[in-house]
């Protein structure tokens, strides 16, 4: 066995900056424990007190997320929220970042982000019910993306499908901004009824600790403080794990059966950090202590140091505290999965970590010097110059353009484009409640034994947010929800997951900041708690930051699940309405849209941002949420990138249906804007057969207005007639092929 | 001059297998209980022309680091055989 | 008629298939776990799609030396009904109750989808009640690349065991002769891909597999009616 | 005595392996274009105990025949090698 360096040597050598503490940070340690830290207590600290463990940069600002409201159950600070949806039923549901072990193996990265926030979900008792991905790669061009992306995918699949979670929803954006570091946001659902809810406590002083799951070998060593580490290609690259999805499988039956006997004190997923931030975790929310012996830590590898199974991220493992006495229930009901549970330690009330192989202490730390006293940072931010320099966006962009060219190559844009390339590779099925699979705005499924069905959406913008943070970000959350209005159902509750670039620079923690307010302004008046979430920074390489990217995962209730509604439209019903903040259908430009981006690329990042009120996308969404419980609606579909001409299409696309729309605007000139301008709060719907009058009853009494565009066609054309003139003229077949073949073009 | 190469991949050795454990709890369960350890990789057979064995050779080692394999988690060896018509 | 549907580690079709057998036939289906060696009370023994094992070295490959399917063997001896369904029709080719083995996608990726399938013999005790000669249920897999030499093929054919076959020219995994399930000679063990528990309610996008279900209840009752 | 099989599955000829062809394509785009062919199989090593090379070898045959690979599409080789510790 190597020796390990000596306190002496870790002081003198500076060691501990390799573990990526800072000499500040090791300075505070030793004056906190009165002596130097070994080798393990360095290693534990460093990882307790990395970004992905400790928020240090984010923790500040990440409280003004508003959490309260009278459905949540568990807000912030456990390993996953909890929302009552009635009846005695909860939904837990969180999302998590694995941006930077994707970069490095995208197909096992992917696949163990989702194994991650699975066991997020079922540690507070939830059996989950589905999954979500929210996905980030370069152009399409590039073969090294090309090979990101579709490993990514497949990885995702691989758990998912394997352990058998549908996965009904997410969203893939291409941009080169995130060539160098993809972004892969896995979110999880889980449904659970109010009694079995677990949580992450080690307390009663006693208390047997239990290892369960997966042998730790010394894979993942280092993890956490590799993702916050800048250049994700130097760094370990031992730091890759490997998941087991049948391992997975067995170890969410397992714990979902020990949980169900009401044995458990508390039970949390060892992910990040492993076995050193479970522990501390554990303890630290309890206020208690633990002692642990890792040479009873069950191990795949020989001779392996506490300093190892410390901090290994081996995948499917949990610690689990039982009632004294009651070891035994857990290790039948583990032995019955093939699987171990083994005693390593008991509940303590002295405060600290003690962590002994065998006899010999190999560390012991104040757990609140682990975790309560982690440095909190108050990084610097200021505006980034490039915010001032933006202009009023342009509404016109061609003299004498071919609209309908134009929209045929906006929906063969691969952020545009069909995802069904992606989420084919899914099954999105499985368990038999999937009511609305992926393709729609937002996917619902439905409760099983009960009227009632959730909807659920991932969105983010990082381009918009680029632009204006604080708008940006209000945008993302009010989109979700948006996504779950059109469904019929009532948002209830979001899970984010930020991902952005460096935060020691002071350009990219305005951005963050600034989002964060966005985003809090948005939840606030949309009534949609954050309770849960996760934040990625050092999304940089070579200098280049990602756009700041939030992704926003929403959960909504439909009471009655057979009254949701789908974004195709339909034949045989009723005329097609654009629902829009009053007076405001067409407004303020190109800025940030995909048509720009694609008519001249140069100027894609030179132009504000539509304005946006909250106030009127709450009016908008409050009216389509009324129209689908009153029954009034055949179709809705939120208009998001590519403006209203494509999503015009995808209705007609996923309707098998033609459409003859006529629209009168002044002045004539502002055609592209009405067709691919990105303005927020907008919703197309259909109005069901013989309905049009409650439509224009319930209407007025929304401060929304409701332009009439036109009608379903029995045709295969797709025809737009602006002013009296044709703006576009395309068969719907080219357009479906056009939209659908896209993606598989480039991956084949 | 033609040449096959055998290529075999396998996860390194501090990589978790878990094909391979299921395996090895198969084979015990058909009583084949004295194996203590079974790994799983990729077989490959690549057929391909190269003026001579040692720029065979480099070009195999070439398309393992680039394509057949990802480093971070497998290693390869591989052995060369000249094939003629 | 006893309904068991058997539970391996991995599996995770198997309360759809009993959600299904509630649904369609209003009969509840035991859970038989992996380990159970008797199977005698059973009359139907349905074997779920999920991942039993992992699929690690091959799909179904493991699952195939479980007590459970050692008596699923002795049950279809004994003239009882199995239906193998994605997963469980790879560990019945395994098993060897069904001719013929399930190779990864022509295409190399998981394929989950709506698929249209022709009923090619309707007159076997699973797909009689079935009134039309296409259907659409669902398939999810990535190794359902059906293969038999020529062999065998030109057999399954004269005794017309192919039950279903994908109804578009282009199979969705390269199955040899588009062939999406299949039967034993004696006519009470069927394998398929696609998911008829998938498709048995209009929530779900299609009913198509309640006939199969029915056909299987309708065919016991007969057997047991003199 | 202990010992280690390196064991080669490869699909049997009449067998189309469309992953290799893929990974010919992939190689070609790669400008690895003098690759003609590729075949894709597995490769497993087990670690077991046997009293003799003969016994060994043939326990070696058994477990491919009964578990590692399928006889309806597959085909294996093995060599085997005595591990001193
Ligand atoms: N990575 C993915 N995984 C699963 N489904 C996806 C993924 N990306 C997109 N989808 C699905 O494709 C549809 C369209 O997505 P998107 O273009 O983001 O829609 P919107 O603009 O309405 O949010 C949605 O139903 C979404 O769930
Ligand atoms: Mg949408």
């Amino acid at each position: 066995m190597r020796r390990e360096p000596t306190e002496q040597e870790i002081r003198d050598q500076r060691m501990y900056v390799k573990f990526g503490l800072t000499d500040d940070e090791y300075a505070r340690i030793c004056t906190r424990l009165g002596r130097l830290p070994n080798y393990t207590e360095t290693g534990v600290f460093s990882v307790m007190w990395s970004e992905h463990c400790s928020y240090k940069s984010s923790r500040k600002h990440l409280r003004r997320f508003p959490t309260q409201g009278t459905h949540v159950l568990q807000g912030p600070g456990e390993n996953a929220g909890i929302i009552d949806i009635g009846d005695n039923l909860a939904v837990s549901f969180k999302m998590e970042s694995h941006n930077h072990p994707t970069a490095v193996e995208p197909y096992q990265g992917a696949a163990t982000g989702v194994g991650g926030i699975i066991r997020d979900v079922f540690t507070m008792g939830a059996r989950p019910i589905a999954l979500l991905n929210s996905l980030r790669f370069g152009t399409l061009d590039q073969a090294r993306t090309r090979y990101l992306f579709s490993h990514a995918v497949e990885g995702i699949a691989f758990y998912g499908n394997c352990i058998g979670i549908p996965t009904v929803g997410g969203e893939v954006v291409f941009d080169a901004r995130y060539a160098e570091n993809p972004l892969v946001n896995a979110m999880c659902i889980g449904l659970m009824t109010h009694d079995q809810i677990a949580t992450g406590h080690a307390s009663g002083v006693g208390n047997p600790v239990l290892v369960v799951g997966a042998k730790t070998g010394r894979d993942g060593i280092h993890g956490a403080t590799f993702a916050s580490a800048q250049d994700p290609n130097e760094k370990e690259r031992s730091a890759v794990q490997v998941g087991d999805p049948f391992m997975e499988k067995l170890l969410l039956e397992a714990c979902l059966e020990l949980i169900a006997t009401g044995r458990v004190v508390g039970i949390q997923d060892m992910g990040a950090a492993g076995l050193t931030s479970s522990s501390a975790e554990m303890a630290s929310r309890a206020g208690s202590g633990l002692t642990l012996d890792v040479s009873r830590v069950p191990c795949r590898e020989t001779g392996m140091s506490p300093y190892e199974i410390m901090l290994s991220e081996s995948q499917e493992r949990m610690l689990v505290v039982m009632k004294e006495g009651e070891s035994a229930i857990a290790e039948e009901i583990f032995a019955k999965w093939g699987l171990e549970a083994t005693v390593i330690g008991r509940v303590t009330d002295d405060g600290s970590l003690r962590i002994t192989e065998g006899e010999r202490v190999a560390a012991e730390l104040p757990i609140a010097a682990l975790v309560d006293e982690a440095p909190v940072l108050d990084r610097p931010a200021v505006r980034p110059a490039y915010l001032d320099q933006l202009n009023v966006a342009p509404v016109r962009l061609s003299t004498q353009g071919d609209l309908t060219g134009d929209l045929l190559a906006l929906v063969a844009e691969p952020t545009i484009a069909s995802k069904e390339w992606v989420y084919r590779q899914y099954d999105t099925m499985v368990r038999t409640e999937t009511l609305v699979r992926p393709g729609a705005d937002a996917a619902v499924i439905g409760i099983p034994d009960s009227q009632k069905a959730i909807a659920t959406s991932a969105d983010g913008n990082g381009k918009y947010v680029y632009l204006n943070p604080r708008q940006g970000g209000a945008m993302a959350v009010a989109e979700a929800a948006r996504n779950i209005v059109c469904t019929g159902a009532r948002p209830l509750a979001v899970t984010d997951c930020l991902n952005y670039g460096n935060p020691e620079k002071p350009e990219i923690f305005y951005q963050f900041r600034e989002s964060i307010d966005g985003m809090s302004e948005a939840c606030e008046k949309l009534g949609t708690p954050v309770i849960s979430g996760n934040v990625s920074f050092y999304n940089e390489t070579g200098g280049q930051d990602i756009y700041p990217t939030p992704i926003i995962g929403m959960v909504g209730l439909l009471e009655q699940a057979e009254r949701l509604v789908t974004s195709a439209f339909k034949r045989g019903e009723g005329a097609v309405y654009l629902l829009a903040p009053k007076g405001q259908a067409i407004r303020d430009g190109l800025g940030g849209s995909a048509y720009l981006a694609m008519k001249r690329p140069d100027e894609a990042l030179s132009y504000q941002l539509p304005a946006f009120d909250l106030d009127a996308e709450k009016a908008v969404q409050d009216a389509c949420l009324a129209l689908a419980e009153a029954g009034v609606l055949a179709a809705a579909h939120d208009i998001s990138d590519g403006g209203l001409a494509v999503a015009l299409a995808e209705s007609c696309v996923q309707g098998s249906v033609g459409l003859a729309v006529a629209v009168t605007i002044a002045p004539d000139d502002e055609q592209e804007v009405l067709l691919f301008g990105e303005s927020p709060s907008r919703i197309l719907v259909q109005v069901r057969a013989g309905q049009e009058k409650r439509l224009k009853e319930l209407a007025s009494s929304f401060l929304v207005s409701f332009l009439p565009l036109g009608a379903v066609a029995e045709t295969d054309r797709f025809h737009i007639t602006l002013n009296e003139k044709t703006a576009i003229d395309a068969e719907v077949s080219a357009l479906r092929d056009a939209w659908r073949g896209a993606i598989a073009s480039w991956m084949n | 001059m033609n040449f096959i190469a055998s290529i075999r991949v396998t996860l390194k050795e501090s990589v978790l297998d878990p094909q391979g454990s299921a395996v090895v709890h198969a084979l015990h369960s058909l009583s084949f209980t004295s194996v203590s350890d079974v790994r799983i990789g990729k077989y490959m057979e690549v057929s391909f022309h190269a003026d001579d064995e040692q720029t065979a050779r480099a070009q195999v080692s070439r398309m393992c680091d680039q394509l057949l394999t990802n480093p971070v988690i497998e290693t390869y060896s591989f052995t060369l055989a000249e094939v003629r018509e | 008629m006893n309904c068991a549907v058997l539970q391996f580690p991995g599996s995770n079709c198997d309360q759809d298939a009993v959600k299904a057998v509630a649904g369609t036939l209003s009969l509840k289906a035991d859970l038989v776990w992996h380990e159970t060696a008797d199977l005698n009370a059973y009359d139907l023994i349905i074997v779920p799609g999920g991942f039993s094992y992992g699929d690690y070295l091959r799909a179904g490959a493991i699952a195939r030396f479980s007590k459970a399917m050692q008596a699923t063997v002795a049950a279809a001896e004994r003239g009882a009904y199995v239906l193998g369904i994605c997963n469980g029709f790879q560990i019945l080719t395994e098993a060897g109750l069904l001719p013929g083995a399930l190779r990864r996608n022509d295409h190399r990726q998981f394929r989950c989808d709506m698929v249209e399938l022709e009923v090619v013999n309707g007159a076997t005790d699973f797909t009689r009640a079935y009134e039309k000669a296409r259907v659409t249920i669902p398939i999810a897999h990535g190794e359902g690349n059906y293969y038999v030499d020529d062999e065998m093929l030109k057999r399954l054919e004269e005794n017309q065991q192919i039950v279903f076959r994908y109804a578009s020219e282009q199979s969705p995994n390269g199955s040899v002769a588009n062939i999406a399930g299949v039967i034993n000679e004696r006519g009470n063990v069927l394998g398929m891909m696609p998911h008829p528990e998938r498709a048995v309610s209009e929530r779900l996008g299609s009913t198509d597999g309640i006939s199969l279900f029915r056909s299987i209840l309708t065919s016991w009752r007969d057997g047991h009616a003199s």
